[in-house]
C-alpha cells in the first residue's frame, strides 16, 4: 500500500460517459493485482473532499503503466474526465483483497457495464475463461476481453448488439459446466449470480462497491451486509472481492 | 532548541499532532503509511461495553466540503479491544487514548475502570444519549457533564479527557461542567448534527435519518468553540474539526488549543497527521518559537465576546 | 397543471422561492439580471431603528465550501429604508419581506409598527444581542424568542416570520416558543457563528473576532433543523442554509419546509433563484406533483428523532 | 451588467505567477471600459466558491477579445492558471465604476505590480500619459505600455531593471506637471499617491481592492473607508475607482 503521485498517458473516451485512463506507476504497480482498487483524489481542493475508489482494469509491470475505465457520473468522475496527458493524480494503493486466481478450475466471468472493469486483468490471468457480459445499450471494450476468453456471450438490453437481455440468463443455461464463476456489476446481477451459483454448488466471487471514506479499514463506513449476523464486511479491506457465501443481500439492492 | 511536547492535563505529548478517534480505526490501517510512533497520540475507536454492529449502510454521504457519518459506534465491545486491538497499538511507545461512550455514567465508569491500566488516557464521548435521562445527549446539559466526568474521575489514575458536543448554544459552559468535575482536558468538536436526504427515494438518505457532519466545512465553527472555551478553563484544549494542514492546526493553537487531532483529513490524505506535524516545526522555526505554547495568541484587553 | 404557489402564514406566495435578507440588498441589485417578479419572495437587508455603519473591513473570509460575513447590520436605518429603498422594490409585484434587529424588545415593537403598512410580512432576527439581558443573543432562549414574538405580533396586522439561529441546542424549542406566541411562519436558519484567525498577523481574522457562516457548508446541519422543527410545529417554514441548486431546495421542501430561500448562492450565482425555480418546476412535472406540498415525505411511523 | 460563458483564446505565462488571459466575449465586451472588472467564476465546485475580481486589462472590441493580466496567488487564480484554450469560465461584468477618461488632461499614470492591470485601457484612452511603474523584481508588460505613454518611468525594488526604488519617488519630482493623476498598486503606494497628489491640488483617481462578496453592491462585504466618517463605500460599485478626496486609509494599510 503506498501513496503515489501518477502522472497521466492518456485518458480516452471509448463510449458515452466511459473513459479509459492510463498512468504511470513505480511502486503501486508492484503489487497491483486482478480485483484491487485504487483510492484516487478527485481535487486538490476540498470539493470534492474523497478520494474515489477505482478498480485495476489492467496492469501493464514491463512498460509500467496501469490501466483504469471509468464512467463519468458524478463530481468526481466528471473531474477525472477533464483531465489529460501530463496531468497527475494522487493515488494510494493498491487496496483490497482481490481474485483469487483459481488457474485450473473451469472458469466463467461475468460483468455488467462498468463492472467489466476489474474483470480484464482477472481473464488475462485465468485460462481463457468463458465470458458474459452485458450492457445497457452502448457496448465498450468487448474486444480486449474476446482475447483472452473461451467462449463469449454478449448481451445488451435494448438487443442493439448481441442478444437482448442479460448474460445471467446465459450463465444459468450453463451453470453446470464451471467450477468457479467470478462476478462485477450492479447489485441486483451480483445477487442472482450468487444464488445461481450456490444453487448449483459453484465456487463463486464476487466484486462488491459500497461507499467509501478511508479505503484502507479505518472508518467503518463501507459497510456490507455479512452472511454472519453479528457483523458486517468491511468492503475496503474484506473486500471488494468476496467469496458469495461471505455476503448477503438485503432488501435495499432489489430495489 | 525547538521543543514540540506539550501537556494535556498530566499526560506528556512528543508532539502536539493527535489522530481523532474513529478515524483512525486502531492504528493499524495507518501503519501501513508511516511509523505510528511519529504521532504525538492516537485517539482509538470510540469502545462501548458491549459490541456494537453498528448502523445499516449506508454510512457516509459527501457534502460540501465535508461528509456525514452514521457509523453508529461499531466496535468489538471493551473486552474485545482489549484482547485483540490493544495488543497491536502497545508494541508502539505512541499513547494511546481511549474514546469511551456509554448509556449510563455506571458503564462510563466500568469503561472507564477496566481500561485505565492499559492505556494513557481517557477520552469520554458525551455525545451519546443518556438512557436514564430519556435519551438526551450527556453533552448537551451541563448537569450530565459534571456527573459523569465526576463518576469517571474518582474511579480512575490516568488524565480524563472529556469530549465535547458542538451541537449546543454554549461551549464554554460545557467546559466549565467538565472542567469543575475534575476533567484534566477536553476535546472539541465532535460531530455537529446533519442530514442528507435521498430525493430519488424520497426519504432520509441515512437509515438513522441523522448523522455526523465533520470535515473542513465545520472548521470555522470548531475554531470558534476553541476559542470560546479557552476564554473560560484552564485545563488544556485538544482542538479538532476540519483540520487538514499545518495553517489549519496554527490557527487552532493560535485560539488556544493545547494539541490538535486530525479525523476526516485522514480519509483524504493518509500523510495529513504528518504533513501538519512537520509544518507546525516548520512554521516555529521560521517564526523563531521555541515552545507551542508560544503559539498561542494574546487576546490583549479585548473583550473577545 | 403545476401550481407552483405557497402559503407562509397567510402570505400566499406565486412560488416557494424566496431570496434572504443580507445577501440580496434592497433588490436594485439583482434587477439587472431577471424581472425580480419572477421570485415567490424578497427579504430585504435587515434594518435596524437607527442607521448603522457596520463593522470594519475585511467582512468577508471564504472557508471550505462557505464565507464568514461580519457586516455588522450595515443598514441605512429603518427610516432611510423606508424613504430611500422601499419605493424602488414598491415599483414591483414581488411581495416585500422586512428582516429586522433590534436591541430591546421596544426597538422591534417600533420597527414592525412602523413598517407593517409598507411590506407584506415582517422577518424578525433574533439573532440579535439582547441588550437589557447582558447581551445574549434573544435567539438563545425560548423566553426570549417568546417575548419578542409576541410583543411584535400584537403591534401588527401582517404575517410575523420569526427567524431562528442555528446556534442553539435544541432548535425545535426555539420554533415551538415562536409558535407559541403567535409567529405565523418561522425561517432557518440563519448563520453560524464561525472563526477565522489571521497567521501572518497573530490576530483574529475579523475585528469582531466571530462571524457568521454560511453556504454550502451548513447545508446538512441547516437541513437537519428544518427537520427537527418541522417535527414539532404546524407554522409553514422557509428553509433555508447553502441552498444552491434545484436539488438542494427539494431536500429541504421533503424535509418539511413550505418555502425555501437562496442566500450566499446569488453572490456565487446571480441566476440562483431562477435556476432553483426552473428546476423545481421540472421536478414536479417529471414526478407528476401538482403542488408543492406534495414534495413534503411522509415521515411514517418510524420515530426520526 | 451581464453573465457571460466566455471561451479562452489564450493563457500564458509572462512572468513568474504572472498570467496574461485572453477571452472571446459578445456581451460583456459591448460595456466595458478601463478600469471595470470582471467577476469570474473559478471552479464548478464549492471550493473555492466565490467568484474573483479581476480588472479589463484591454478590450479588443473588433476582435471581441477581453484581455486580463493576473497574478497567482491562491485557490482561484491557481485554477484559472491550469486552464486553456478552449476551456470556458464564467464571468459576469463589466462591474464597477473605471476611471473618467480625462483627455484634454495633462496626465501621468501609476502602476506597482500586478496593479498595472486595469491601467492599459486607461492608457491607450488617454493622450499619451506619462507613465511610472515600480515591480519587485521581474518586469513584465512594459512594452505594451511603453506604446502608449510619453515619458516613462521604470522602478524596481531590486534595482535590476530601471531605477531602484518606487515610481512614487519620480512622480513625487513632477507632480507639479500633471492635473490629473491615475493610480492602482499596493495600498500603501495609493496611499502616498493621494497624500502627493492632494498636497499639490492635483485630481487623482485611484483603483483600490476589497474582499468582495457577490460584486454587484447586494452583500456589503466590499466596504472600504471612506472620507465621510458615518458611511463605508463600497467597492464594487462605488469603485473600484475613486476620486481620492472621496476614500479614506486607515492604518491597517500601512502595515
Ligand atoms: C471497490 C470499488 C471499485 C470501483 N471501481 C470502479 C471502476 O473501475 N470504474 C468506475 O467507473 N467506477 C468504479 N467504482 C465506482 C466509483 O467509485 C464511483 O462511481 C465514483 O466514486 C463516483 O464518484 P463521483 O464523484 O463521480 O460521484 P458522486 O455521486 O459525486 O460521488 C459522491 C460520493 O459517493 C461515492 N460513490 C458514488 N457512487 C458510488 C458507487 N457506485 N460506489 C461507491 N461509491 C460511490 C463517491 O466515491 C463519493 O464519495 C468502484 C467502486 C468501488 C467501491
Ligand atoms: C476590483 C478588483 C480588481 C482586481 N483586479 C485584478 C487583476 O486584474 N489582476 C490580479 O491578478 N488581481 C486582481 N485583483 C485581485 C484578485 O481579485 C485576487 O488576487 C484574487 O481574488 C485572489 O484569489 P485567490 O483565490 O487566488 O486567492 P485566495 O487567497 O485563495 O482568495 C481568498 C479570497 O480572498 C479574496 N482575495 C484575495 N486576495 C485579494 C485581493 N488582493 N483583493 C481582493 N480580494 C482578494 C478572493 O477573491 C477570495 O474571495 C483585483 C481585485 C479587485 C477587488
Ligand atoms: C467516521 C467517523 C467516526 C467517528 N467516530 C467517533 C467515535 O467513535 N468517538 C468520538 O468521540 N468521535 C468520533 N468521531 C468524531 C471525530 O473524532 C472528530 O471529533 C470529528 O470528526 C471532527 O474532526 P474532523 O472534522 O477533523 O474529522 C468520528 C468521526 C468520523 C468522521
Ligand atoms: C453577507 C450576509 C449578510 C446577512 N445579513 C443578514 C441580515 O441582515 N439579517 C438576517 O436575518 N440574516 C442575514 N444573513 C443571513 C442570511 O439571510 C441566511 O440566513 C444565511 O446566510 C444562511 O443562508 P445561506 O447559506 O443560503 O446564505 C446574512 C448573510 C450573509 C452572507
Ligand atoms: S472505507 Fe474506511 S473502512 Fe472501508
Ligand atoms: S461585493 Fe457585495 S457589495 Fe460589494
Amino acid at each position: 500500500m503506498e501513496r503515489e503521485i501518477c502522472s497521466i498517458v492518456s485518458n480516452d473516451r471509448v463510449a458515452k460517459d466511459i473513459y479509459k485512463l492510463v498512468i504511470n506507476s513505480k511502486s503501486i504497480i508492484k503489487e497491483a493485482s486482478a480485483g484491487q482498487f485504487l483510492h484516487i483524489k478527485p481535487s486538490l481542493n476540498y470539493d470534492p473532499l474523497l478520494r474515489r475508489p477505482i478498480s485495476i482494469c489492467k496492469a501493464d509491470s514491463v512498460k509500467g503503466h496501469i490501466m483504469l475505465l471509468y464512467r463519468v457520473c458524478g463530481k468526481g468522475t466528471r473531474l477525472f474526465g477533464g483531465l489529460g496527458q501530463g496531468d497527475c493524480l494522487d493515488i494510494i494503493g493498491p487496496l483490497g483483497k482481490g481474485f483469487p486466481i483459481l488457474k485450473d478450475k473451469k472458469a466463467a466471468v461475468i460483468g455488467g457495464g462498468i463492472g467489466i472493469a476489474p474483470l480484464l486483468e482477472l481473464c488475462q490471468n485465468l485460462n481463457s475463461p468463458d465470458i458474459y457480459m452485458g450492457f445497457r445499450d452502448e457496448v465498450y471494450f468487448v474486444d480486449e476481453f474476446i482475447k483472452h476468453s473461451g467462449a463469449f456471450f454478449l448481451y445488451t438490453e435494448d438487443g442493439s448488439r448481441g442478444s437482448k437481455g442479460y448474460p445471467i440468463e446465459a450463465l444459468a443455461r450453463n451453470i453446470s459446466s464451471y467450477e468457479v464463476v467470478y462476478a462485477c456489476g450492479p447489485k441486483m446481477m451480483l445477487s442472482k449470480v450468487k444464488e445461481l451459483c450456490e444453487a448449483n454448488s459453484v465456487e463463486c466471487y464476487l466484486s462488491m462497491e459500497e461507499r467509501m471514506g478511508c479505503g484502507v479499514g479505518a472508518c467503518l463506513v463501507c459497510a456490507c451486509e455479512s452472511s454472519e449476523e453479528n457483523y458486517y464486511k468491511k468492503v475496503c479491506v474484506d473486500g471488494p472481492v468476496f467469496n458469495s457465501r461471505e455476503v448477503k443481500f438485503d432488501d435495499r439492492y432489489e430495489r | 532548541m525547538i521543543d514540540m511536547s506539550v501537556d494535556i492535563g498530566g499526560l506528556r505529548l512528543k508532539n502536539p499532532v493527535l489522530v481523532s478517534s474513529g478515524t483512525f480505526g486502531f492504528g493499524r490501517e495507518y501503519s501501513n503509511f508511516y511509523d505510528l510512533n511519529s504521532l504525538g497520540g492516537i485517539a482509538v475507536k470510540g469502545i462501548t461495553l458491549k459490541p456494537r454492529k453498528g448502523n445499516k449502510p449506508p454510512r457516509i454521504a459527501e457534502t460540501a466540503a465535508g461528509i456525514l457519518n452514521s457509523v453508529g459506534l461499531e466496535n468489538p465491545g471493551l473486552y474485545g479491544f482489549m484482547e485483540k486491538e490493544l495488543p497491536f497499538l502497545k508494541r508502539y511507545k505512541v499513547p494511546i487514548i481511549a474514546n469511551i461512550s456509554g448509556n449510563t455514567i455506571e458503564e462510563y465508569s466500568i469503561m472507564a475502570q477496566e481500561l485505565c491500566n492499559s492505556v494513557d488516557a481517557i477520552e469520554l464521548n458525551v455525545s451519546c444519549p443518556n438512557v436514564k435521562e430519556g435519551g438526551i445527549a450527556f453533552g448537551t446539559k451541563p448537569e450530565l457533564i459534571y456527573q459523569v466526568t465526576n463518576a469517571v474521575k474518582k474511579r480512575i489514575g490516568i488524565p480524563l479527557i472529556v469530549k465535547l458536543s458542538p451541537n449546543v448554544t454554549d461551549i464554554s459552559e460545557m467546559a466549565l461542567a467538565a472542567e469543575g468535575a475534575g476533567a484534566d482536558c477536553i476535546s472539541l468538536i465532535n460531530t455537529m448534527i446533519g442530514m442528507k436526504m435521498d430525493i430519488e427515494n424520497r426519504k432520509p438518505y441515512f437509515d438513522n435519518v441523522v448523522a455526523g457532519l465533520s470535515g473542513p466545512a465545520v472548521k470555522p465553527i470548531a475554531l470558534r468553540m476553541v476559542w470560546q472555551a479557552a476564554e473560560k478553563v484552564n485545563i488544556p484544549i485538544i482542538g479538532m474539526g476540519g483540520i487538514s494542514t499545518w495553517r489549519d492546526a496554527i490557527e487552532f493553537i493560535m485560539a488556544g488549543a493545547a494539541a490538535i487531532s486530525i479525523g476526516t483529513a485522514n480519509f483524504y490524505n493518509p500523510y495529513a497527521p504528518i504533513e501538519v506535524l512537520d509544518g507546525i516545526r516548520n512554521y516555529m522555526e521560521y517564526s523563531g518559537l521555541n515552545k507551542i505554547e508560544e503559539i498561542k495568541i494574546n487576546r490583549g484587553v479585548k473583550n473577545y465576546e
